[in-house]
């Protein structure tokens, strides 16, 4: 279990430390924020490409850097530390990982260089419903003559408004909610069929409600065997669990940070507020939570890089810790900044803003619960 | 209980009358009627309402008359509030200088404050606002900063106030500020009404994560108040502060079960749907009962406050404890809501939500401040150690 | 709503507190403990009965005083402050409320001056299985030709090593679960086929595991309606869990306020712990928690009196309110004693022990929150 | 390699041959082997394998051979701790001795010290017990009042302790005086040892909640002892202290995987049933998840601090966090427990109730002082603000 990061990894991290700290900062988020267009800062996801990060996890066959997910969760918590909106986990996590999972040789060919130079972004269009879930996929993909024939309606896809592609999971045989029968598509979003709304969220990124009507698409689409997606979509959807945790960690160090200079700095009744015993413990108490969720990120980082047996239960963990660490800690920041931390001008709510949405993404604490006791089988 | 049945069809019959149907409807925020001497009034109805009532002091029934107030009994009063509720109408005016100014006016001003202020405040001629907090003194109130040197008949006032809410709609700000520098935080501080059109008064509204700018600063840069405009003694501005704050406080503690009238478990029901008769989701359901319970608890916590008040036993300082567990109750209500509205509960405008689910995402930042407003859930706590426990310093 | 008590209210509590703070004091309680017999003290019962309490709620026709449900619960508080065991609840409460609702005018003859006496004591066995439940009855109530035969296992059935009588539920019909055919007797302890085994419990009051084995009892034994027991049932848990509520509020009460005398007594670090700051939050929650505790308590009794239809609801509310409250005030009262709070000699942990059979009395928090939703249609 | 492989296939046919089979069967509490003058062994087997493990030195086995010890390496070690597993092995001996006094007289004391007292931990000849505590002073050790006074060559002790560990068995006790009055809180204070046998010192056993009495307090009345016994110098007992202190903190902290071995939810399943595979009651299940993703998480954060402590990259006061969150979930843990078991988790002793009901219940009652003994959690909560956060004072 690599615990502390070697060599590589610690310039990786410091790296990613500049460029938030220099380039994607929260002002730069708030620009895009009241530009309140498409969310998206092309000069910079044109950075990011170009530091490699959009290659992390992939081979070096097809131009990335096999750095492993480790490398991948480092950038995420950096970027998440000032709410910097890219696609980058969309296009260099998500889509990367599924065709490398799920990708033909040609189909790779064709794709994964574009992720790479960061020329196409992508999306993943799964989630149906106002909660996360891997078996509901209604979504239909009919045979039919030259290919499939995709309709059905798919809500809260991250990037939607952005992307050149779709990775669109449907249901081509069994009924809605078994495991068999739901397959995956890659499909060009200038397909005709298909309609996107963009919403515009707490959280200010790039979101979309995607309509697919009768959209036909060519065999070649077709990722992996078809009705045999499943598998791919839980290893897959561990692995989105895993490193949006370690985006919120990011974020959540990054609230906590403040608030501890904050408790040091604000003066009430002649001293300063970090003074008071009840404030310290909660301090305190907080402290505990970031650094266990700070471990559980990173034992769950690792066992990803290794193939452990025990990701699945490592991704329940680490994303219920996250939620729950993130919402403790925006919630305990906004009281704690009083009067200030309800301003706009303060940057915290945007964090608390942030988390939850982060919080829905791939599984709320009550799906992870759940889940982990069903692992535990009990 | 002739002559109060004499007088509910008086009521009755005066309302048949004189309230217009188009203020028998439910009221958008935006409609709400604050008056003025710039109000602007989107339905044309709701200043002919105001101004109806107010020529029966109905807009503060049980002010003494002589003020312009309605001069009602406690028990025509009720009769008049469940008549207003038969008819669903509107509030006929809205404003800080009924809620707060105005009773410590009558408790605390002189005959000509009094004579001056309160009837332009029950006919909704002047808008007030409340200048108490300062950007570096949150919950130490007292260690206000705002000055008000005394220069022959004049305070020269200068100094900031934050939190003022409307501030830059209102005409008068009531103010505390510090007379003597020299004396202990408490003893120094006066309570001051001020002119907002005098030079020197400038605000700024502030942006809440929310999206909403309810609030503003409020700058005093050498404004000139005659010293009549001081109310209740020089240097006794904090017995008058306390006052009003115990006031907001139980105003704020009775947030739960403000906002959302709709039941938690009708929302519950729309987002998680139901599994023979009850939640689909379990351990949501068990939170929502919880919840429930704990409001349900917090009520019968007011009736026995509300029966003790009445025999003189229950402890002053209860209202902390009102103020406390009210507000924590209602940031946790939203927190349920955001958890059984799923994504749903993401959106900030536009398509894909409905007003409705937009609404309760704002409101839920909105309940974040309720622990904050008025004295914040740390200062409350502080208060029950010290005052009902007896905890030592 | 009688949140405020009358003048003939006042004086019943204030003679219950003399009686608790002279008599049933805790040096008694311990005496009880520590002797390992049936922890009941036959004197402190006897004054009970003539101070009047075990007919508060009984009709003066029978011996009564008909004092009312606020009237009980004011005593079972003060009681309960002190840890008195004695069989005040199942004799004066819950025999007298089961013969008043269920007994022929020949059994409330029969039955209801010996408890206003004191001269009989009661058991009422139901329970079943670990957990309380109305419905789960198993315990068998055969017709035969005299009357019934009884035949099953009740456990934890509090004050069964004491009782003369027992009332016993069974079921006369309808399969183990279904609300129809629940009956209830009225029987002799000392019947042939009756056998207990004592329980030493935790916090050391007299309870025992009955077993019936084909007990044969006459119709007259028979109470209500055969088969109809069951909303007889419902009625009189709700009460008993409002005025078990009753008893822990008197706990609580008592709890809290050593803690908080200990807090303005104990020194650490040169100053009085009761000066930290996060105790004293901690200690301020309390109080509110307590706070609202009182005032639940007391208008769920005041809704008995005055025959609410919202008394199921306020008993549920009342159960888990001061479940809740009452293992949180011992929980922080052991706490905040540091480790004399772990030691014997102190009485806090008498109460812990107290407080967790409490709690499963007449239903636990999970029980009653489950409850309060379906009641509410959720 | 090879010279570990020879070690491992030497240390197992030693303990083959030493090890009597009744020594590999699971250990009831009562039959531990502590040792000491007045040792009471209910097993003739316990005294031979302490004394064979002893003969090695594998009682401790890294401590250096002159001392008595098995001078082993960590691999070493390692090795014979996996041997001893493997053959379910008793622990030989348990003694505050060697998991306290040892390690601090091999840092602080002085030859002769080391010489006069190791050797007998190691055989099990005197047992230890240690004596922080007083009754004035629970969490503020540092305002400890037993006073030692240097007169000629011995000092002269008075005060009492208390929560001395099975003090009523023990031999000797290592003890914090003050030798300082004058000195500031921390600065006045030494570490001595003291013989048990001497004339003054006295003990009673105090009875705890959960029915057992493994502490005692002990009481000091005009003992001499001679100023040989001082470690670590005059008026350096605090630095002595913080390093036991430290110490006994990781031991509580990993006391989350301490007690019941069996998974909570195998408890679980036998008192709430199952439907399809999952507990039938979802709310208790709930909890029950929370508890393991908790317990989980908390090994992760132990295993990065394993590693950090390699790299010297963790901060000191990071065994507070340990401490703190591990007795917290402990004492969740039988909170758990006990709402799964209903009123089978309510006996004392006596039939109706399992052994393992009545055991976890008293457990339950122990937990209770997870969070006090070795720092209560609000020390910790101190410390990680102050020494980790730099908040202020």
């Amino acid at each position: 279990m690599a615990m502390i990061l070697n060599d590589e990894q610690n310039l990786l991290q410091q790296s990613a430390q500049d460029f938030s700290e220099k380039v994607a900062t929260i002002e730069n988020f708030r620009k895009l924020r009241d530009a309140k267009e498409r969310y998206h800062d092309q000069a910079l996801w044109k950075q990011v490409a170009e530091l490699g990060w959009t290659g992390i996890i992939v081979p070096e066959g097809w131009g990335g850097s096999e750095f492993g997910y480790l490398g991948l969760g480092l950038v995420l918590q950096q970027l998440g530390r000032h709410l910097t909106p890219s696609p980058l986990f969309s296009t260099g996590f998500l889509a990367a990982e599924i065709l490398m999972q799920a990708g033909s040789d040609a189909q790779k060919d064709q794709y994964l260089p574009k992720i790479v130079d960061g020329s196409s972004l992508f999306a993943f269009a799964h989630e149906e419903q106002i909660r996360h879930s891997i078996h509901q996929v209604t979504c239909r993909g009919e045979k039919v003559a030259a290919g499939y024939r995709l309709s059905g309606e798919k809500v809260f896809v991250v990037d939607g408004e952005l992307a050149d592609y779709f990775i669109i999971s449907a249901r081509t045989s069994g009924a809605n909610g078994a495991e068999a029968g739901i397959s995956l598509f890659v499909v060009d979003a200038s397909q005709a069929g298909i309609s996107k709304v963009q919403l515009t969220t707490v959280d200010s990124r790039n979101v979309a409600n995607v309509t697919l009507d009768n959209v036909e698409v060519s065999s070649d689409c077709l990722l992996a065997e078809v009705d045999h997606a499943f598998p791919i979509l839980q290893n897959v959807f561990d692995k989105a669990a895993i490193l949006m945790a370690a985006e919120m960690l990011g974020a959540a160090e990054d609230v906590f940070e403040r608030t501890i200079d904050y408790l040091k700095e604000r003066e009430q009744f002649g001293v300063t507020i970090g003074s008071f015993q009840a404030l310290k413990h909660r301090a305190a108490d907080m402290f505990v939570e970031l650094d266990i969720a700070k471990s559980v990120v990173r034992e769950a980082l690792s066992a990803l890089d290794e193939g452990s047996d025990e990701v699945p239960q490592l991704a329940s963990l680490a994303k219920t810790r996250l939620n729950d660490c993130l919402t403790l800690i925006t919630n305990e920041g906004v009281q704690m900044h009083g009067g200030m931390g309800m301003t706009d001008e303060f940057d915290i709510g945007l964090y608390m803003k942030r988390s939850r949405v982060a919080n829905q993404l791939f599984g709320d604490s009550n799906y992870h619960r759940d889940r982990f006791a069903s692992l535990g089988g009990y | 209980m002739d002559e109060l049945a004499e007088f509910k069809a008086e009521v009755r019959e005066w309302l048949e009358v004189n309230c217009p149907p188009s203020m028998r409807t439910p009221m958008p925020e935006a409609e709400a009627c604050w008056g003025g001497r710039n109000a602007k009034y989107k339905k044309p109805d709701s200043k002919l309402w105001m101004d109806r009532m107010a020529s029966r002091g109905w807009t503060t029934p049980t002010w003494p008359k002589e003020y312009g107030g309605g001069g009602l009994t406690k028990k025509q009063n009720k009769i008049l509030q469940r008549e207003l509720g038969r008819i669903n109408a509107r509030p006929a005016l809205q404003s800080f200088g009924i809620w707060m100014l105005g009773p410590a006016l009558l408790q605390y001003g002189n005959e000509t404050q009094k004579q001056q202020h309160l009837p332009k405040i029950v006919r909704g001629e002047i808008r007030w606002c409340q200048g108490y907090s300062e950007p570096g003194a949150g919950s130490d109130l007292a260690g206000l900063q705002t000055k008000a040197t005394l220069t022959g008949d004049h305070y020269l006032v200068n100094g900031s106030k934050i939190w003022t809410s409307y501030a830059n709609y209102a005409d008068w700000i009531f103010c505390l500020v510090r007379t003597d520098p020299e004396a202990s935080k408490h003893d120094g501080i006066s309570f001051l009404l001020i002119d907002m059109d005098d030079p020197g008064v400038s605000t700024k509204p502030i942006q809440l994560i929310s999206g909403v700018s309810p609030f503003c600063e409020t700058f005093l840069e050498d404004v000139s108040v005659p010293k009549e405009n001081l109310v209740g003694g020089l240097n006794k501005g904090w017995t008058v502060a306390k006052t009003l704050l115990q006031h907001e406080r139980d105003m704020i503690g009775g947030i739960g079960g403000q906002g959302i009238k709709r039941k938690v478990e009708d929302y519950a029901k729309d987002y998680l749907g139901e599994v023979v008769g009850k939640l689909a989701d379990p351990v949501l359901r068990d939170k929502l009962a919880q919840y429930n319970m704990d409001a349900r608890a917090f009520k019968s916590q007011g009736s026995r406050f509300q029966a003790e008040l009445k025999t003189g036993s229950a402890p002053g300082a209860i209202s902390s404890a009102f103020k406390y567990y009210g507000s924590e109750l209602n940031k946790r209500k939203y927190e349920i809501l955001l958890e059984c509205m799923g994504s749903q509960a993401l959106g900030w405008e536009g398509e894909g939500f409905s007003n409705r689910e937009l609404s309760t995402t704002r409101e839920w930042l909105r309940s974040k401040a309720n622990s904050i407003e008025g004295g914040t859930s740390e200062v409350q706590l502080n208060i029950i150690a010290k005052r009902i426990l007896g905890l030592p310093d």
